[in-house]
Order: structure tokens, then C-alpha cells, then sequence
């Protein structure tokens, strides 16, 4: 029988992360994620992981990515000053194409800000934070149940596409306790990096496979010479200035996800079908907002709800297909004004576009959402 | 010195390498590949890593696991490699500017931690790479493409540093000492523990042509010249070793290692039956 | 006769001179290329100092095989 | 039976474990009851150490949207300051619990208040102000089983998931009389 | 008279930011950005300025803002990877609102890249790289001439805003060198930062002015005393979790640039009255854009020029203005398409908007922009 | 002790501060504040600079020109401060995770670049604000949140760090000798060069409550009964000094101050007539 | 008669106990509210740690003035 | 006059002063004569050290927008490397001059080529391989000479700007070798 927890969403990220096949953690406490790095010293080593407190949060990351590299399903957490360190070697990462997952438990900004209180002020940080171009997936747990599912989902999509995935938590989920169901082990699908089958004297560490342009992944220690750098590099992974190997270089990185956006982009909605009003909304706002939707529907109005799960690549065909009716959507984030950009992007001007941020450390209260769609009713 | 052996290391295909005619960072490689080879390392069981500078190019050359990193941090790179992997060796190559510039948290972490991993510093007194901006090395005085009326910081001893932040194995050779850098290498490579390496080098290109030893062989005469040993520097005063650069094996003790401790942890919790 | 070859790998030779001025034996010189050249080879007495200083892995010291 | 939202609150000062007595009533909840959806949450500023601190229990058979208390049914309040940062959204007609010793100024709300001495129970008829959660703990018990929302068996059990080996004793005892505190009063 | 020098564009930024009032620049070396520091070096003694070499970029622009503090103009410059480092200190300036200027150089990435060529691909970063809510004020140079000209104004609008000014310049226009007219001391506008006039024991460090939003500020030294911190707070610069303070203290940093958008946004135009077709550029690529674009015209064809200078805020209600006839917009950018995102954003559906994005370290080619435009007209 | 003249250094209004009852950071502030009032100090020509942390909220209690930074960060902040503004009397109070966790780096910098600032370290051994994780200096074998099973790597010796990377005066009191602090920081200040204290303290919240010594006053008694005088150390073997925590003043010598030697330059190249 | 006066700022005091601990003549305890008290002030010496390790500046020792 | 646009590329290897050579034009034309303008750009990899290098400068009466050369009216090139890589957009009848020592098989494109002995006349006329800019130079100077466009004057005030003290007139030399290399072609 699935066993029932009733655990922090932080606890939960560990669980699931450690369920996903996560053997290394690296990382430098910061509220409000620290519950992450505390349970991860307790947990690791009783499976045989690695856990360590590196020096600040640079390192951490750091060393995440040299314990990916040496086979290793390794991840890191942190919170806004944290997530700004660690950017440079997240483009690391995504450039010499390891795996890693990165959970940002988001609180108030900028700078120190307020360190305990919540917010989803860094989400267009996770999608432009580091120089330089990549593809984002960046995935939003709204409770402590996602919070163990995603995580599982975060390190099954690095290790498919062979780059970092960002888990944006907020103080809100990660703080928060509830009741979980821990899915049986094999009831869930795990990933593993694809590894190379030929001989290691053969090996071409960045020949893309054509199926999905993207390289089988040897480790270090298992028989396999290569070499990685963060310079623009060749399929032999050797630093080029070649503008064409360069360009295609940089073109695949970004080709391999959005090939399969499709495939990556999860997102839940209520009531959509005859929505006049739709509520985009994610993370713990999307709880309030799922609230104040019931409330208007209870009402008559009618009101649908949207909630992007993958907030990178954002489900922006997705939500294009649900704007028929509607007239107006509204999109509350804590925040001012981030995820509006791409939904007035995506919308185009076939609907109204409204935005309502907050930004002193508190979570929406139903009725302000409920008040911001009765105002736009 | 098995010549073929050493050969049998390198990425041929990528020689001749990027390095300027002279450059030291080449009789640093060619030592590192002599210990090597010296102690039997197998090349698919070795991790060299390195930084970003003329110095953290070396690893591309090496035809082993090679991880080329950010600038500054390759020992934390580094950290993870070894805790995923314990059976590897792995050897970080650094510049001075990489390793006691922007890497100097990473460097005495590095040291105090005491994880199984030789750190090589290459150490030209200058941003080679880049130009020839001053390093925490570059010495008082000495003039720099950042220091045009010459540099006004102390410089660090980085061996002294290693030690202060507490290594187990700590020594300096030069670029005219070939075989001493073969030595300490390989002593510290049979370090359990973490080790640091010295290299005192040149780059004729960038620091030597402003300084007054532009020809590469200038460089190694001056090192020639200056280079005292650490026994014999020990009873000399302040003053005679002024502008000396004293080599030798400064540090070497017996610490816990941190990855048998974690292997005992792993053990006490049964994670090792999982 | 000569005791030692040397070695000079031309392609991989940038004509830094670190070989040439470091010999104890002066046993070695420019060519016009500016490539490392023995001219004293029977003069070479193998200490190998010339391999060892070389930074771009051009030179190699080997004893000469007698009947060879 | 209705999906009701029930909200709990406890609220004092940092050191009063006012979030492990949240925590405790979470556990209880949701794993000893059956059938029970539950979230808790909290409140801490970085002046954790000496300014007010909430945590709250939301309780539902149905689904759980938004976390927090709106209009909490029941208050455990310990200080004073947490007294009058949060006491005034409580639901009318709601049960609010006082400490009798730091909340020297019960609020005037439309409410059920009951001040009661749960730190002077803690500190002299169990000698450790330490305590002072586990005899909350029993007023909300009370409560709770009133409402048939839960046994209070189940906050025992849960209770000795969490005290340290040696004080389950001492633990269980004052949540004993902070049980009996209230219900005479029912 | 005016005196002429053939300048790179990295001296100028230097001279222009000497001209502007810097007195102190601290930074880390990085390709293609070094000359900055390497010319600062030489140049702020002899005006009796402070240069500092730092360990790294982190205490680069750590000790750009601890001089602005202290009373001084200060400035740092770096390149991709450095920009990444600074980013959690960028927050902090902007949390704090110290006026500080910082030059991007921009290489091509992601990560160490391609050091020694050009891109544009930190555009995004620029406006989104630190954690937290904030706005960016950007300005990109396309010619050396600008360099000096554009410095002297991020000084000023920094000054002005008491917050961070970012100067996105690029390889080519960094190390290009070209005529350049410098122009008379007195000839050109120099901003201070607004000074507090009431005695030190009523000073209130960040109440703001309410002319402009913006706190009148004083210098560690000249006999205030002041809290400077980066955790939320109050007008007395105390930390505080209240919500209504941290709410309008956060919503006050956004309006204090937000009501000032018109003044601070610079564009350019070229032929853009009958344009059926409008070339979207900025930096050198807009070199490349408008030599397209004046062949393009010399055929006959319908093109127009809008070149953003202000890249952040970005010349939106501008842009918006200019779009009467035009049916299709092209974006040519060397990255996988940023502004492109601001461009369709604003657009709104009113017209077509093509993105063409180069990655290969190179700079396009006019034919490359011309073809471009041929295959849309 | 002039007591209405350190009061005049609080800012009163944020009284009683955050600081759990008992915890040494006070201490240190106190006995700062004596030091600033005996050297006659100005508050508005005095800067007090911090990272964060428990200890870096120091700042905002001290009625000064305050800057609390960045984690970790402070000291270059507080190298811009100066170096804009040399009259001004610089003092950078950092936590030892603020210090030699992620400000290692600038930390040693600071020290071998020389400037006249003054670093105090409240060392207690634990990441305090963040709820107890191991910090660099936590002993081998301490629980902490993050070291569940004890701690496994060798702590830094703040001092000889410091001295290691060439600091111009170094010394180590402890919370149970708020005296010797006063004195040390006054020393520290005094001294024209970048100058360390580092302070022993305590935090029996996050890190006493896990290690035996929960009350503040176990701690302040375990200091007393621990802590050794440097002169007397020196005449103890490595065994005895097993556990101890040698107090003193360990380097004070004299080095070219940066400022000063900038301002040379400034005059050389005529930068002051401008 | 006290030679010294100890003032104890209730407000500020947070009841650690350390100059209650600390003193060596014991001259002060915890009164109900828990605060610190001087409860034997004539056997004070005025040596000033308590004010010292206070970490609350909630103490101040002075001496007292004999016709106050 | 014609707002005609000339493109002038120097390349070699890195460490021939090719990107001084250039700069050097650059100057002259931009501060030495009248009513131009001038951009001078370059580029080079890390492999700097070894690999091929070029610089750039574009000249006009007229704004000049691209900055780079896209097809050049006058080339000077001074290793086989760079030939290979930069020559072959040259605009139709422009001028190459390659090296004749270094390039040792000159292009075979629809151009004016020149082989001369640019490198040859530093190392064996001068006796210092450094000047070979220098003689370039010169050449560059001829060109620009019979293009109109520039008088060799400013060209050798601007070379008296930019070398070290003491240098002069072993610079002066090499330049004048260069000018007189080409002028007898011409
Ligand atoms: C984050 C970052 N900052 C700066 C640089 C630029 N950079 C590259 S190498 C280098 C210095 C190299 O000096 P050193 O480590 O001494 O190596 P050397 O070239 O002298 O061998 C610098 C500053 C970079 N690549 N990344
Ligand atoms: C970049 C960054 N990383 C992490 C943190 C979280 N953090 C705040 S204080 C602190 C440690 C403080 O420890 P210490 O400096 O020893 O001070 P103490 O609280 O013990 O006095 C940490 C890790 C942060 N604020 N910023
Ligand atoms: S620039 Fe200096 S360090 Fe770099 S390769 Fe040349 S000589 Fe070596
Ligand atoms: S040392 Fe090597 S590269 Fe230098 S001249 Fe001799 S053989 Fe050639
Ligand atoms: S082996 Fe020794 S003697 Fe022989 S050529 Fe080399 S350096 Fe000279
Ligand atoms: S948590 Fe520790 S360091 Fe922080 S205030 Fe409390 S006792 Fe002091
Ligand atoms: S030391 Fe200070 S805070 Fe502690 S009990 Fe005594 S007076 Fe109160
Ligand atoms: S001054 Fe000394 S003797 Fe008097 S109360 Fe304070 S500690 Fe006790
Ligand atoms: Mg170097
Ligand atoms: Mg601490």
C-alpha cells in the first residue's frame, strides 16, 4: 500500500529527489530552503549518496556538476541571492550539457529582501538568469505532493535532455506541510542519461544522436576519455572558434527542447470550456486562485483557471487553444509583473490582459483574487 | 624517462599546442605527465581539471577525463568528481590568477577539507590569458597592463596560504627544475589528502617583456638564479632572502581524509547495503 | 661515435631556444627554420635537460643503439 | 459528511514551539484520522527569536486550495503581541484559547474566549515552561474531539512521534491537563 | 574646438566616464571588456580617482558600491561570465539605490563560449538577471562615439534614479575603433545625485522626494548616519517585515524609473514614414541593419529603421507609435531571439514580426540583414 | 567604563535587539563600543560594515554610518568605502560563516592587500540566523543541522588564516574576556593596515543546545576554562593544546598600507592637482 | 552604605543570567519577571563584569555618590 | 568627392602587428587627413598566439555603417594561414599584396596581386624581423597614395605617435623600404 507522510514541501523535494536516483547534493544553507540541505545530510548517506556543504553556493553548484560528470544524479538547492551565484555555472552546465537539478525555493526580493516570506519573484531570472542562450525547463509544485512528484519529473527531464532543470518552490510549498501519498517504487518512470554503446576509443562525447539531437553521456571512471569545457566546442567537445560548428553548437542546444516542448510542457486547468475569465496562475498563488475561480463559479460566473506546471518552456500553444470565449484573463503573481509578459505575448491581443502583483511578502488571499475578477467582470 | 610513455598521454592531434614559443606551462605538463606515468595511472581512471587561463588550457591536451571548468572554480568542480568517484585520481591544474584570484575561497577550502586531490598553481606572477593584468601574485613593483605605474599589493606566498588554511602536502618547485616538479608531483599525487603543488613559471609574452625577461630563457635563468631550498633558505635572514623564491616541501602531515571519513558515515548508517 | 640521439620533432619545435641555451654541452643550435637542431651530437652526454625544459614536447633523448 | 474548512491557529513567541504544537496537530490529523485533508503552515519574521510567531492547521474532507487561515475557527494564543497582530480575523462564533498569564488584554471580539492559565500549568504544575505547546496541545485536543473532528488519542500517538526519547512522560502530562483545562469548561 | 581622437570604443567608455564625474572604478579582467580596466588603470590617478584591481567580479562591483556610498561616481566593467557573478550585487544597488554603472561587454556564450567574438546575448540577463523585482535602465552603444556619449548618460540617469545603469556594449563596438569628437567640458549635462539638506539628526535616508519618488542621498563621511541594507525596509532604512512598508518600498523602486520612461527612452529612426517594413535593431548589429536598410531603400523598397538605444525600458508606446503602416517587423539579433520577445509583446498582433537571430560569433553581414528583408518583403 | 558615552553609540529605538537573551554577539558589540568611545571616535567619520548573519546585524544597532551587505561580501564593500574615503575609520563585523564560509575569498584578500580596515570575526562556530548548520570553523565531530552524524572536515583556525595570507595584525579573544576584546579591537583599530580579531563566542541556540552547552553561561565557562594565552601555548605540546583555544595577539608587524601607497602614486602623476 | 550603584534596564534585559552567573560576589539574582536584580549590593566591588558581559547593555555600574 | 567606401585588411600571424599596422592607418587617415571617416576593427581568437589575425579599417567621405570589410580593395597578407582563410572576398581588381617568403602560393583570384618581400626586407634590410609591420605599412601608404586618398605623411606621423621612444627610426626605415617596395610597381 502507497505510504501516507504528512511532510514540508521541502522534505518532500528530498524524498522525491532521492527517489529519482538523486546520489549527490551539494549545497550552502539559505532560507528558506535549508530544510532541503538539513534532510539531504540526514538521508543521502543512508542510501550510499554523497552529501556536502560546499563553501557558498558557487561551489555547490559546482560541485554538483563535476559529480554529474563523474555518474552521479546530483542536484542543488538555494533561494534568490543563491540562484543569482549560482548562474554562471548553471550556463556551465548548460553548455557542456550535464545534468542537474536546481530548486530555488523563492522568497522576497531583491537582494536580502525578506528572507522568510514568499514570493515568484525570480521567475523570469530562471528562464534569463545566466549570460548567454539556452533552453529553460523550469517546473512550479503547487503542493508538497508535487513538490516529491516534480522533483522525480525535474531529473527525469535533465537526465533526458542532458541540461539543467530548475524546480521554482516557493517559501509557501516549501514550508508547508500536508498530507502526501508516496507513489510505490516502479509505480513511477525514472530516467537515466542515455549512455554511449560504442567503443571508448570511437566515442564522440557530442555526437548528437539524430533521433534527438541529443549526445549519449559517458561518466568519468567508466572507461570513457573525454574532455569538457565551457568553451564553444566541437562534436569531440574541443574548443572551436569555427562559426559554423559554433552556431550549430548553440542552434542544437536550443533545437533539443523545443523539438520537444510538446512532450515537456504540463499544465492543469478547471472550468475552461464556456471561460469568460480565465486566472493564469501557478505555485502557491494558483491555490488561492483555484479558490477564488470556485468561488466565482459558485456564483455563476463564468470563470476558468490555468495553471502552468512547466513554466519553462511556457505552455504558451497550450494556452492559446483555450482563449476562444474568453475575454479577459488575469494573471495574479507575486510579484510585478513577470509571467504577464509572456501571457500578453502569447495572447496577442485576442484578449484583455491583467495583471495584479504582490509584493509584500504574503500570499494572495482568496477574496483579493476574487475581488480582482469581480473587478474585471 | 620513457619518452613514448609520456607521448602516449598527450592529445597529439591538438599540437602544436596554443602556447606562446616557451611558454612555461608546457615543462609543467610535461612533468605532471612524467609523474604520471611514473606512478602507473591509468588514463581513463585520471581527472585533470582546470580553471580558465593560458595555464587551464593544459587539460585539453591531455588525452585523458578532462574537465575544463569556469574561472576560479574548477576545485569545486573538482570536489564533486572525486566524492561521486573516489576511485579516481584527480589533479587540478590551475593559473595563479585562476587559483588565488577569483578561486582563492575554493583554494583554502579546498585545503582545509583535505579531499584526495592534487592542486597544480602555474604560477606566472600575471593574467597570461587575458593580457597581463596583475595577479595576487604579481610582485610590488612589477608592471602589469592593470598596473602601469606597478603593482602596489603585497603579493601572496601561496604556499604559505595552503598551509594557513591547513594542507597536508604542500611544496614549490620552478619551471628551471624540472625534475623537482616531476617529484613534488608525485609525492603529491601519493597524498592522501589534498596536496598543492607550486609551480613558479614564466610568461615571457605578457609578464617577462614588461618586467625586463621577455625571451623565455631569461626567465628560467632568473628562476635559476633566485631559487633557494627550503633547508638551506631556513637559516638565511629576511634580508638575504629578499626577491628569493624559496622551493621545497613545505608542508607534509598526516591528516584525516574526508572521503574515508564520509565512507565510515555511509557504513555506520548502512547506506553501503542499498 | 655518437652516444645519445636527439630527437627534434620540427612540426611540434616553435624555436623558443629554451633547448638550445639550456644544453651544457651546446649541443644543439637554430636551424634556418629556427627549429632546435643537434650539431654536437657526439658531444650529447644524455642528461636530458633539453627534453625535460622543451614546452611543446619536440625534443626526445635516446641512447644510441650501438649496432643501429 | 460536509467538505467543511475547519482553520486552527497557534500563535505566541518565538521559543514557545508554537509551530512543533501546529505540526504535532498536522501529524495527528492526517495520519491518525481517516479520510482528512490537511496543510499546516507558518508565519516567523527573521526576529523568530523574540517576535510573534503564527502556525496554522487547515482541516478539510475536502480538497485543501489555499492554505492559510482566512477566519480560523480556533486560536491558541500565548503572548500578547501575537494576541493583537492576529486574533482579530477569527470567525465568528469561533473558539479562541488566551493564555491567562502573558495576554494580559483578552480581545474584544465576537468570539468564545477562554483565558486560561496554559503557561502557569506548564511552569508550576509541571515545573518546565518547555511544556507550555503540550498543554495548548490538550485545549486543542479538547476542541477538536467537540467538533468530532478528531480523538484525541490521535494527537497522543502523535505526540510520541515527536518528543525526544525520555520526556514522553513529562509531555504527555501536560497535554493531560491542558486536555482537562478546557473540557470542564465545554 | 572640439578635440578628435580615433578611439576603441572600450577607451571611450573610459573617457566618458571620467568626463561624466567617475572617480572610481573597481574591476576583474575579462576578454573583451579588459580594456576598460586596463585604461581606468592608467587614467583615474591622474584625476586623483581610485582604481582597484579586485579578487573577482563579485567584489568588483561589491567595491563600486561601497565607494558610490562613500561619495564617489563609480563604475565596473566585465563581460558574460562576470555579468553572471554580479548579479546578486547588482540587487543589492538596486535594493538600496546606490547609483553605480555597469558595462557589459558582450562575448558570445552561454558560459566561457566564445571570449574573443561578438553577440547580444545578454540582453534578457541585463533585465532579468539579479533575483527579485526591479526595473533595468540599459542603454546599448553602436558607435564609439556613443560609448563616450551613452557612459556620460548612464552616469547621469544612475545618478539621477539612484540605482544601477547598465551599459550593454559588445565586442565589435568595444574594440571597433573609429573617429570620435570629444566634446567641450560644459557642452554636455552632467547629473548629480540629489543631496539631503536637512541637518543630519532629522535625516530620513530613504524618504522619498515626492516630486520624483526618489530619496535625496547622503555620503558615508559627510556627517550623516545611515543604515544601508539590502533586507527590506522602512524610510529610516530599517529592516522591517511589515507588508504595507516592504510592498510600498518594492512598488516605489518600479514607479520612481516607471514615471520617468518618457524621459529616459532614446531611439532612432531612419525612413520610417511610409515603412511597410520596419528592421528592428540595436548595437553594432543595427550598423549592419541600417546599411541594409539604405540599400534596401535605394531599390526602391519600403524599409524603415528603429533603432532602441534605451534597450531597457524598452521604447514600447515608441515603437507602438510608429507602427501605422507597417505589416511586418524584423528582429535581426545576435542571439536566438530576446528582444524579439519585447518586439511581438508590443507589436500585439498589428503586424508580423520575423526574428533572425546569429550565434556564430560573427556580426551579420548586410547581405544577411538585406536577404532578410528581401524574404519578407 | 563611561557608560552614557557607549549608550550614545546605540540606536536605542530598535532596544531590546534581536539577539536571543544571552547571546555573545552583544558581548562583542559592547566591548566594541567601549574601544570606539576610549579612541575617541566620531560616529559619522566611523563605518561599520557587515555581511549577514546574526552577528552581521551588529550595523543596524550601532548609531554609525552602518552598511549591512551581502553575505559575505562586506569587506569589499567596505575596500570601496575606504578607498573612497580614506578619513573614514572602517570596522567590518562578520560572522564566521560570513568570513570564512562564503567571504573566505575576500577575507584573504583583504588581508594581503593591506588596506587600514579592521576585521572583527564573531566566531561561534555555526551558522546562527540560518538555524545551526556547520560552518568552516565548526569542530570535527559537532552536530549541527547539517551534520546530523557529526562533523567530518577539519576546521579553519581563523588566525592562521589570516596570518597565512599575510594580515599586518592578528589576535583572539574570547567572548568570556570582554577586556581582552576591547582591548584587541582598539590595538586593531589603531593599527594602520587591515587588522583581525577574531572573538570566540557563542550560540547556544543553534549550536549549544546540539553540543552540550545550552545555556550561555556553559559556554562563557567553557571558554574560561579552554582558553590559553598565546605566550603561555607556545610552551604547551600539541597534545595538551588538544581542545584548547590559545588567546593573543599572533602577528603585528609592519607592512606598506595601500591607501597610502596610492596616494603616492596619485601625487606622482599629478592626479591631485586635477 | 553600596559603594556602587548596579542599574538594571528591565526593558532591555532579557533574563540570559549571565551577570547573575558571572558575578563574583553573587550580588545579583533573577526577580520574579525574570530580570536581573541587585539583591546584595553592598557586597559589590564594582569590577564591572557584569555591565561587560551583558550582552543586552541592559547593566551599568557606577559609584555610588555618597550624599545622594 | 564620391562618398565612396574603402576597405583596407591587414593579416598574418599574432604576433606580426597586424592590429597595430592597422590602427596606425586608422589614425592617419581619421586625424591627419581631412574630412574622412575611418573605423578600424579586428579579429582574433584565443589562439591569438598562433593562429591567423586580421584587422580592418573601412574609409569614407561618406557615414560608414558596417564596419567591417566585406569585400576589400586592398589586402596585405603575411602568412599562407591567413591567405587561405581572408583573401578570397577581395573586391574585383583590388590590390593584394602578400608576403613572398610567408605566402607561398598566392591566390589565384580576379585581383592586382603583388608578391612582394615585405617580411624579407625587415628581417634582411632592417636586420629585425619586429618591423614587418612597418614595411607593410609603406605599402599600404603607396596604395593609398595613388588611391588619393591619403598622403604618406600622415602615415608616417601617425607611425611617430604610436612607437616606443628610440624606436623611430628603425621604424621610419622599414616604412620607407615599404613604400619604395610597391611604388616601383605601381
Ligand atoms: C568569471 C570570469 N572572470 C574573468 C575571466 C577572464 N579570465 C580568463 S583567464 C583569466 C586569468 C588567467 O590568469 P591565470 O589563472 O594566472 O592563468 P595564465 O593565463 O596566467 O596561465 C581571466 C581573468 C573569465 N574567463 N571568467
Ligand atoms: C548568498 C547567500 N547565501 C546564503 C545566505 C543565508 N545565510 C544568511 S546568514 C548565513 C550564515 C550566517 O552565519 P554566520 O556568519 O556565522 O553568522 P551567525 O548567524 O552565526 O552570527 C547564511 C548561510 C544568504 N543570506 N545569502
Ligand atoms: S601569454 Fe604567457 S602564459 Fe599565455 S601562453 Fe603565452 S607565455 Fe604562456
Ligand atoms: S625547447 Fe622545444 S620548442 Fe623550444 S626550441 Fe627547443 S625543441 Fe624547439
Ligand atoms: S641530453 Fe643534455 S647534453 Fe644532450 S642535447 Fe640534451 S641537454 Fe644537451
Ligand atoms: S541564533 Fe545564535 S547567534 Fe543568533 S542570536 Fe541566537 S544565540 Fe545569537
Ligand atoms: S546579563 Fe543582561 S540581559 Fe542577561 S540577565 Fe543580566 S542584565 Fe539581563
Ligand atoms: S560590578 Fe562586579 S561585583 Fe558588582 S554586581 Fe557587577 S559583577 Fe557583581
Ligand atoms: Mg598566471
Ligand atoms: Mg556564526
Amino acid at each position: 500500500m502507497p505510504k501516507v507522510e504528512f511532510w514540508q514541501g521541502n522534505t518532500a523535494v528530498v524524498m522525491g529527489a532521492i527517489a529519482a536516483g538523486c546520489r549527490f547534493f551539494g549545497g550552502y544553507p539559505i532560507t528558506p530552503s535549508s530544510e532541503i540541505a538539513e534532510i539531504m545530510a540526514a538521508e543521502l548517506p543512508k542510501v550510499g549518496g554523497k552529501f556536502i556543504q560546499m563553501e557558498d553556493e558557487i561551489a555547490s553548484i559546482a560541485s554538483v556538476i563535476g559529480a554529474s560528470i563523474a555518474g552521479l544524479k546530483a542536484m542543488t538547492a538555494t533561494s534568490g541571492p543563491g540562484f543569482s551565484l549560482k548562474q554562471e555555472n548553471i550556463g556551465f552546465a548548460y553548455m557542456t550539457e550535464v545534468p542537474v537539478v536546481v530548486i530555488n525555493v523563492m522568497r522576497g526580493g531583491p537582494s536580502t529582501g525578506l528572507p522568510t516570506k514568499v514570493s515568484q519573484q525570480d521567475v523570469m531570472q530562471a528562464r534569463w538568469g545566466t549570460h548567454g542562450d539556452h533552453e529553460t525547463i523550469a517546473l512550479a509544485p503547487a503542493s508538497v505532493q508535487e513538490c516529491y512528484e516534480l522533483t522525480i519529473e525535474a531529473f527525469n527531464l535533465s537526465e533526458r535532455f542532458r541540461q539543467p532543470v530548475i524546480l521554482l518552490s516557493d517559501e509557501v510549498v516549501g514550508h508547508m506541510r500536508e498530507k502526501i501519498v508516496i507513489p510505490e517504487k516502479g509505480s513511477y518512470h525514472i530516467v537515466d542519461r542515455k549512455r554511449p554503446k560504442e567503443d571508448p576509443e570511437k566515442f564522440v562525447p557530442y555526437k548528437p544522436d539524430p533521433e534527438d539531437d541529443i549526445p549519449p553521456m559517458a561518466s568519468f571512471g567508466d572507461g570513457y576519455r573525454w574532455h569538457v569545457t565551457g568553451l564553444t566546442h566541437n562534436q569531440w567537445g574541443f574548443p572551436t572558434n569555427d562559426p559554423d560548428i559554433a552556431e550549430e553548437k548553440i542552434l542544437r542546444l536550443m533545437r533539443k527542447v523545443r523539438r520537444f516542448k510538446g512532450e515537456i510542457v504540463k499544465y492543469d486547468t478547471y472550468e475552461v470550456e464556456d471561460a469568460e475569465i480565465l486566472v493564469v496562475a501557478y505555485g502557491s498563488v494558483s491555490r488561492t486562485a483555484l479558490s477564488a475561480v470556485r468561488e466565482a463559479r459558485s456564483r455563476g460566473m463564468r470563470v476558468g483557471f490555468f495553471r502552468p506546471i512547466t513554466l519553462w518552456p511556457f505552455p504558451d500553444d497550450e494556452l492559446r487553444g483555450l482563449l476562444g470565449g474568453v475575454k479577459s484573463v488575469l494573471v495574479p503573481e507575486l510579484n510585478c509583473g513577470q509571467m504577464i509578459l509572456e501571457v500578453e505575448r502569447v495572447v496577442g491581443g485576442k484578449a484583455r490582459v491583467f495583471g495584479k502583483g504582490l509584493v509584500n511578502g504574503e500570499l494572495f488571499r482568496p477574496s483579493e483574487i476574487f475581488d480582482f475578477i469581480k473587478e474585471v467582470a | 624517462m620513457p619518452s613514448q610513455e609520456v607521448l602516449n598521454w598527450l592529445r597529439t592531434r591538438f599540437f602544436p599546442h596554443i602556447w606562446c614559443p616557451g611558454c612555461g606551462h608546457g615543462i609543467i605538463m610535461h612533468a605532471l605527465l612524467r609523474a604520471l606515468v611514473d606512478l602507473g595511472k591509468k588514463k581513463e581512471e585520471t581527472v585533470i581539471a582546470s580553471g580558465i587561463g593560458c595555464s587551464s588550457r593544459m587539460p585539453g591536451y591531455i588525452d585523458a577525463c578532462t574537465l575544463h571548468t569556469t574561472h576560479g572554480r574548477s576545485l569545486a568542480f573538482a570536489t564533486g568528481v572525486k566524492l561521486a568517484n573516489p576511485e579516481l585520481t584527480v589533479i587540478d591544474v590551475m593559473g595563479d590568477g585562476d587559483c588565488t584570484a577569483i578561486g582563492g575561497n575554493h583554494f583554502i577550502h579546498a585545503c582545509r577539507r583535505n579531499i584526495d586531490i592534487t592542486a597544480i598553481v602555474m604560477n606566472n606572477n600575471i593574467y597570461g590569458m587575458t593580457g597581463g593584468q596583475a595577479s595576487p601574485t604579481t610582485p610590488v613593483g612589477a608592471y602589469a597592463t592593470t598596473a602601469p605605474y606597478g603593482v602596489l599589493d603585497v603579493p601572496f606566498d601561496i604556499c604559505k596560504l595552503a598551509a594557513g588554511a591547513g594542507a597536508s602536502y604542500v611544496a614549490r618547485a620552478t619551471v628551471a627544475h624540472p625534475l623537482l616538479i616531476e617529484k613534488y608531483v608525485r609525492n603529491a599525487v601519493s597524498k592522501k589528502g589534498f596536496a598543492v603543488v607550486e609551480v613558479v613559471t614564466h610568461c615571457h609574452t605578457q609578464f617577462g617583456r614588461k618586467n625586463k625577461r621577455p625571451r623565455p630563457i631569461d626567465n628560467i635563468n632568473f628562476f635559476k638564479d633566485n631559487s633557494v631550498m627550503n633547508n638551506k633558505a631556513s637559516n638565511m635572514t629576511l634580508e638575504e632572502l629578499q626577491g628569493k623564491i624559496v622551493i621545497g616541501e613545505f608542508v607534509n602531515i598526516e591528516l584525516p581524509e574526508y572521503i574515508e571519513q564520509y565512507k565510515n558515515l555511509i557504513e555506520e548508517v548502512g547506506g553501503n547495503r542499498g | 661515435m655518437a652516444k645519445f640521439v636527439v630527437d627534434v620533432n620540427e612540426k611540434w619545435c616553435k624555436g623558443c631556444g629554451l633547448c638550445v641555451a639550456i644544453c651544457p654541452k651546446k649541443v644543439l643550435e637554430f636551424n634556418e627554420r629556427v627549429k632546435s637542431e643537434p650539431v654536437r651530437i657526439d658531444d650529447c652526454i644524455g642528461c636530458h635537460q633539453c627534453e625535460n625544459i622543451c614546452p611543446d614536447f619536440a625534443i626526445t633523448v635516446k641512447e644510441a643503439k650501438p649496432n643501429a | 459528511m460536509s467538505d467543511q474548512r475547519y482553520e486552527i491557529r497557534i500563535a505566541g513567541s518565538g521559543g514557545q514551539g508554537v509551530i512543533l504544537a501546529a505540526v504535532i496537530v498536522g501529524e495527528a490529523l492526517a495520519l491518525y484520522e481517516e479520510g482528512l485533508n490537511v496543510v499546516q503552515t507558518q508565519a516567523y519574521g527573521p526576529e523568530a527569536r523574540g517576535g510573534a510567531s503564527k502556525a496554522e492547521v487547515i482541516v478539510s474532507r475536502g480538497k485543501i486550495d489555499y492554505p492559510k487561515a482566512t477566519n480560523p475557527n480556533l486560536q491558541v494564543i500565548l503572548t500578547q503581541k501575537a494576541c493583537d497582530e492576529y486574533v482579530h480575523d477569527a470567525s465568528p462564533n469561533s473558539v479562541v484559547i488566551v493564555d491567562d498569564f502573558f495576554v494580559t488584554e483578552p480581545p474584544k471580539i465576537n468570539a468564545n474566549i477562554y483565558s486560561l492559565p496554559i503557561v502557569r500549568t506548564a511552569r508550576e504544575e509541571i515545573g518546565r515552561e518547555i511544556v507550555t505547546n503540550m498543554v495548548a496541545l490538550g485545549t486543542i485536543a479538547s476542541i477538536l474531539e467537540s467538533w468530532d473532528l478528531a480523538k484525541p488519542e490521535s494527537i497522543r500517538k502523535a505526540i510520541l512521534d515527536r518528543v525526544p526519547k525520555g520526556t514522553e512522560e513529562l509531555n504527555s502530562k501536560a497535554f493531560e491537563l491542558g486536555y482537562k483545562l478546557i473540557k470542564e469548561k465545554l
